[in-house]
């Protein structure tokens, strides 16, 4: 039964193996050369240890079988042979060896970083990712687009559930593109599979890497570091476009950036305001004080029947503008733009039966961040 | 003292011959062996560290 | 090894009160640190700690002075005392890790040297400087200036070293039977603790009233105060222990020969003496 | 090479010696009923209230990580929220490290070592008792977090700033101090091992006479009180960062988040060998016994245990290997992690060259210490897998992870942890353990415990990160065959119960030396052994490790 066990364990992983990029059962090789290097180094260390594996249990439940003592076997006296044992610590150190240069090699060149011709700046944040194309104007949020209907079984799952979002991180491919990573909040980490690219989000600091990826495509991730509540719904993707595709994206982002600057100067209606704030809210306060403001007491207040909210409008401002410091609540004040802000403040000052009539106006927003 | 050093290079492999851990045994005293064993974990670590930097370039 | 004279005690009240004892001052430090009350649950439990430790040492000290305690005891105390003082010296490494990690490379990173300079893109303002006197972000006050080496510390550096001897001297008069020499000469070395005790007071009176130096005060104020915080609490314990032997050295306990309590407390104190060097040279000269 | 020599006891009137420790302590009066447990200071008593104790954590544990496989069940938020699916993961975690292994194999120190070397108790009966006490109040403490207003700890067992500390729910101070109580236990009670061992042994035993388990545990002791201290100084300073307003962990004073993880880390890696080496030690133990055979190299296995712990204190940061270490750093724990492979492996070697040529049988203890060879030298692979620092990018902080610790602490340190039981119990109690429950609970935990964890290497590979409370519907059927593992797993472990309740109640009698094969001091001794036993220090007659 034992030695049964014995080789169908083995005999699984090398299906396994082979099997893999069908079945979705190994690590992906991936689009870029370093994601197809580590799948070399990880292919070759596995085999390595399947190798030993076999050679080592072999001669142990050979022994096991041989010399049984129900079958009378009678035990042999010998003990410590120094050559085998300088044997047995040679050879593995030779292994390691062997493993250690194509290692360095490729970890050396994951560092370098130089010579980039693009730079994304990605924040994590609790619990969305949010890219700034250094440089170029462009900065936007990606939120995880899964309904909670879908996670609470209420609707039936689509394809990519959890691991979709509503704006795609959109890079060239055949560039080399640099990221410069750091978080708002607590420590995440991004990772793309597909990319071999994980890496932590520490706040405070900056951590770089970078992508060069070979094949157009949508490449999916999620992030790695335990991160609070929602660490298992802030998905990643990625959408990998040719660099003209890319170039006409890039410019007409820019442009859309432009016109909501222009947005801010000028006077907005509460029905406009009211439009603008749903999908903010949905996206950015939904996750912590729920579809219909009615929180999570203790760690997170009712927006709902808030009579302090609804009294004071410019305490309810900064805490968006500044967040609230020793809790879940951050500043907005960089990730969301004054308009956004002012749009999102409305709506939660009249949907729910607030109905205060508060239009908050962006430039009036645009005001407080400046200060 | 080449003794203490061969016997503390022996044990940080994890091979000895019995003989000579008999020897060992029966001085009396460790502390020439516990001195030598920190030093050779100094080198290796600073070899260690040093064959990093190298690689790291 | 022994005869099989090994003094094995029979039951003891002490370990399980003394577990309790620690919790309830436990609870009650949880409950004053998150909702601001229960300072008399904590009271209560350090006291009761105090109590036990007294009840525990008494019955250990009779033990001793009933002659039931052979030389592999003895050893097997000397064993206890000395690992337990590499713990405390591993406790204080955590901290001045803590400290050489900030100074080597989380703060020329924050200023933008070294390999991971370029978060410096967050902090555009923030110098790279120790002793950190402006924190990258604005709004943590920096402490405005920092001590002098040269003046209160080393003179606290002083007396400890200076309390190492006077303890040695103490414990040289005991081996030789001096019992008055050795009583005075420890009397001196409580003094010299008490003197330290003070002068680390008045300093930290000096820190958070004349030299912005808190708590809140960037990670200059966070390293400065654990450290010398804890090496404080230290010498404070180590002074009453000190003063305890003092006491048994009055009623005449300890042999020339037999006196590992006295030694014990030597050790001790010698090992807070050295972490104060430590302290002097990587906190205030350095 | 030793001399042929048939199996025969060391010391010939040990047995005298216990009956004679008996009639010594006839009127030492103990207390009676419970007061007896509270107060003693016998290193038998005070270890089976580690063992009982551990026993009981590791199914509170066990329900927590029940609780998080019935929601991983099948994919979307079925049972729990995710608030709470943090604090089972996290709880699930403090309680396995340091309620249930960690215990347990202090339990096994009492009981053992002072028997196996030949001393009458611990060198510090007293100290033993508080040590133990400790865990029961600082366990009730950390379980009581969960019903604070807030919940419990969520935020991993290795609580990563600032997540644990600005982000981190009320109830976090009060973790803090229930591992500080739990932490002076630790390093109280390793002291006490140390002295044990250095000062207690039988005249006429030298270092390298001890036993295996002896040998491990003294390195494991030393492991003990250089990294508890240090988990300590992490957690105060988490407890002023939290309380007191310092930024240690904080860019925004000049701190960093990093900081926290270097410390933790330089605890955490020693910390899995302390949950690892007695592993070794006892296996070492039992796989000579039941082959019949000396084990093959016990100087190397001295050696190859003392590697490791100094290893175990340069590797800290590979499991940082992602935050973005610079170059050098990366590189140097790289190899010195690799480093590891050699001197783990020379244990391997050494326990499968104990087998060859033996004459083997096949009881309860011997199956799970082959078990432990067979799956600790999987999880010791994919260890060396995840020491490959550009092959971790990919690797970390997924279910590989999961699994690869896994099986290096389920059936690697909990097998060893059962072996060690059903091997002494013949000595604790004087029966044997019921043979065929045994071997069913060793068939059932087998299958359960690779039901559970193999295929999270899959899903890890595949792309499932760690502690997330519902996940991307490729990983459905890992998940599925996980969840049914491990309920079976856990469900299976109630014969565990079974059998030692019985064999405490009754059950074949056991002579002195229950095994065949069995060599060590403690098998001269009576079963059950005596509550004191080599009261008059037996003399150690001979080595049959050395000469």
């Amino acid at each position: 039964m034992r030695s049964l066990w014995q080789w169908l364990l083995p005999t699984c992983v090398i299906a396994g193996a082979n099997q893999a990029q069908a079945n979705g059962w190994n690590m992906p090789v991936g689009v870029t050369d370093i994601s197809r290097d580590i799948y070399g180094l990880h292919m070759t260390i596995f085999w390595v240890c399947v190798a030993i594996g076999l050679l080592v249990f072999g001669v142990m439940f050979y022994s096991l079988f041989r010399y049984r003592h129900s079958k009378g076997a009678k035990a042999a006296e010998f003990h410590e042979h120094t050559s085998v044992e300088v044997l047995w610590t040679a050879i593995p150190v030779l292994i390691l060896v062997g493993m250690a240069v194509p290692a360095t090699a490729t970890l050396k060149n994951m560092y370098d970083t130089s010579e980039a011709d693009l730079d994304v700046m990605i924040i994590g944040q609790q619990w969305r990712w949010r890219y700034e194309y250094l440089g170029e104007d462009v900065a936007f949020n990606s939120n995880m687009s899964t309904p909670w209907e879908q996670i609470r079984g209420e609707a039936a799952r689509g394809e990519h559930y959890l691991l979709e979002v509503d704006e795609p991180l959109v890079l060239p491919i055949n560039r080399k593109i640099r990221f410069l990573m750091t978080s708002d909040d607590v420590i995440h980490s991004w990772w793309v599979p597909d990319l071999a690219v994980k890496q932590d989000t520490i706040p405070g600091f900056i951590n770089e890497n970078w992508v060069q990826i070979n094949e157009p495509g949508i490449y999916r991730g999620q992030c790695a570091e335990l991160c609070g509540v929602n660490h298992g719904f802030m998905p990643i993707v990625v959408h990998a476009v040719e660099e003209d595709e890319f170039e006409i994206w890039l410019a007409e982002r820019k442009e859309a950036a432009e016109q909501e600057a222009m947005g801010v100067d000028r006077e907005w209606e509460l029905d406009e305001l009211m439009a603008r704030g749903e999908p903010v809210y949905r996206a950015i306060c939904a996750s912590c004080h729920q579809a219909e403001g009615q929180g999570a007491p203790p760690a997170f207040p009712a927006l709902a029947n808030n009579a302090q909210l609804i009294d004071d409008l410019d305490w309810h401002i900064d805490r968006i503008v500044n967040g609230v410091s020793g809790t879940a609540m951050p500043a907005f004040r960089s990730t969301l733009n004054p308009v956004e802000i002012a749009a999102v403040v409305t709506y939660t000052r009249n949907a729910w039966g607030g109905d205060t009539g508060d239009a908050v106006q962006p430039a009036s927003i645009a005001e407080k961040i400046v200060q | 003292m080449w003794s203490i050093i061969q016997s503390v290079l022996a044990a940080l492999i994890g091979v000895q011959k019995d003989r000579k851990r008999q020897q060992d045994f029966a001085s009396e005293k460790p502390l020439g062996f516990i001195v030598a064993a920190i030093l050779v974990t100094l080198i290796f670590v600073l070899i260690l560290i040093l064959v990093a930097n190298i690689a790291a370039g | 090894m022994s005869g099989g004279s090994y003094y094995v005690p029979t039951t003891s009240w002490w370990p399980i009160l003394g577990s309790l004892a620690l919790g309830v001052m436990m609870v009650g430090a949880g409950v004053k640190l998150v909702y601001d009350t229960g300072a008399l649950l904590m009271l209560l439990g350090v006291v009761s700690i105090i109590g036990v430790m007294g009840l525990w040492f008494r019955d250990v000290v009779r033990e001793s002075m009933g002659g039931l305690y052979d030389s592999q005891m003895d050893r097997s105390f000397r064993w206890g005392m000395g690992w337990f003082i590499f713990s405390e010296l591993m406790f204080f490494a955590a901290f001045f890790g803590a400290l050489f990690y900030v100074r080597t490379f989380a703060i020329p990173w924050l200023g933008g040297e070294g390999e991971k300079g370029v978060s410096a893109l967050l902090w555009p303002d923030f110098v790279a400087h120790w002793p950190l006197l402006s924190p990258p972000d604005a709004s943590v006050l920096g402490p405005d200036q920092v001590f002098s080496p040269w003046q209160l510390p080393l003179v606290n550096t002083l007396i400890l070293v200076t309390s190492s001897i006077t303890l040695t001297v103490a414990h040289e008069a005991l081996k030789l039977d001096e019992r008055i020499t050795c009583r005075n000469w420890l009397a001196g070395t409580v003094l010299l603790g008490c003197c330290f005790i003070i002068i680390q007071g008045v300093e930290y009176y000096e820190a958070y009233n004349h030299y912005g130096i808190t708590l809140e005060a960037g990670i200059f104020g966070a390293t400065f105060f654990i450290l010398t915080g804890f090496h404080g609490v230290h010498v404070i314990i180590g002074t009453i222990i000190l003063a305890c032997i003092l006491v048994r050295i009055c009623k005449g306990h300890f042999s020339t020969d037999h006196h590992f309590g006295f030694e014990a407390s030597c050790w001790y104190w010698h090992f807070v003496d050295v972490v104060w060097v430590g302290l002097f040279i990587f906190v205030y000269v350095l | 090479m030793a001399p042929k020599l048939p199996p025969q006891h060391p010391l010939q009137h040990s047995t005298t010696a216990a009956a004679d420790g008996q009639a010594d302590h006839a009127h030492h009066a103990s207390p009676k009923g419970i007061m007896r447990w509270l107060l003693t200071t016998n290193h038998k008593e005070i270890g089976s209230l580690y063992l009982i104790f551990s026993l009981i954590m590791f199914f509170i544990g066990g329900i927590f990580a029940l609780v998080v496989r019935a929601e991983l069940f099948q994919p979307g938020l079925q049972l729990i929220e995710p608030e709470f699916f943090n604090q089972m993961t996290t709880m699930h975690g403090l309680i396995m490290v340091f309620a249930a292994v960690m215990p347990a194999f202090t339990g096994l120190a009492n009981w053992m070592i002072p028997l196996q070397i030949g001393a009458p108790d611990m060198a510090l009966p007293r100290l033993n008792n508080f040590s133990f006490w400790l865990l029961p109040v600082a366990f009730t403490l950390l379980l009581s977090t969960l019903f604070m207003p807030g919940g419990g700890p969520n935020f991993g067992w290795t609580f990563y700033a600032p997540l644990s500390t600005t982000y981190a729910p009320p109830s976090t101070t009060f973790f803090i101090l229930a591992l500080h109580i739990a932490g002076v236990s630790s390093i109280l009670g390793a002291i006490n091992i140390v002295a044990t061992i250095l000062n207690m042994r039988a005249p006429g035993m030298r270092m390298m006479d001890m036993p295996l388990f002896v040998w491990t545990w003294l390195i494991t002791a030393f492991l003990l009180i250089a990294v508890m201290p240090v988990l300590a100084g992490v957690i105060t300073m988490m407890l002023m960062d939290i309380n007191f307003g310092t930024s240690f962990f904080d860019a925004a004073g000049g701190g960093d988040p990093v900081l926290f993880q270097h410390l933790f880390w330089f605890f955490g890696h020693p910390e899995v060998y302390i949950m690892i080496l007695p592993a070794f030690g006892i296996v070492s133990a039992i796989i000579p016994t039941f082959a019949r055979k000396r084990l093959f190299g016990y100087a190397s296995m001295v050696y190859a245990t003392a590697a490791i712990a100094l290893l175990s204190f340069l590797v800290w940061a590979h499991h940082m290997f992602v935050v973005g270490l610079p170059l050098a750093a990366e590189l140097f724990f790289m190899y010195s992690t690799m480093l590891i492979a050699v001197p783990t492996g020379v244990k391997v070697f050494n326990w499968v060259t104990t087998l060859f040529r033996g004459s083997i049988s096949f009881e309860p203890p011997m199956l799970f210490a082959l078990a432990f060879v067979v799956l600790f030298t999987i999880g010791g692979f994919s260890g060396l897998m995840l020491a490959i620092a550009p092959a971790d990018f990919q690797y970390h902080d997924t279910y590989f992870v999961v699994a690869h610790f896994h099986y290096v602490l389920v059936p690697g340190a909990i097998f060893a942890i059962m072996a060690g039981v059903y091997y002494w119990l013949p000595k604790w109690t004087g029966h044997y353990p019921h043979e065929r429950l045994a071997q069913c609970h060793f068939w059932c935990s087998i299958v359960g415990v690779n039901l559970t964890f193999f295929p999270m290497h899959f899903a890890g590979l595949a792309g499932m990160p760690r502690r997330i409370p519902d996940y991307a519907l490729q990983f459905a059927d890992f998940n599925l065959v996980s969840s049914i593992g491990a309920f079976f797993f856990g469900i299976s472990q109630l014969i565990f119960v079974l059998v030692i309740v019985l064999c405490v109640r009754g059950g074949r009698k056991a002579p002195a030396q229950a095994w065949e094969g069995a060599e060590d001091l403690e098998w001269s001794v009576p079963s059950p052994a005596p509550l004191h036993t080599f009261e008059t220090p037996p003399v150690f007659h001979r080595s049959h490790h050395g000469d």
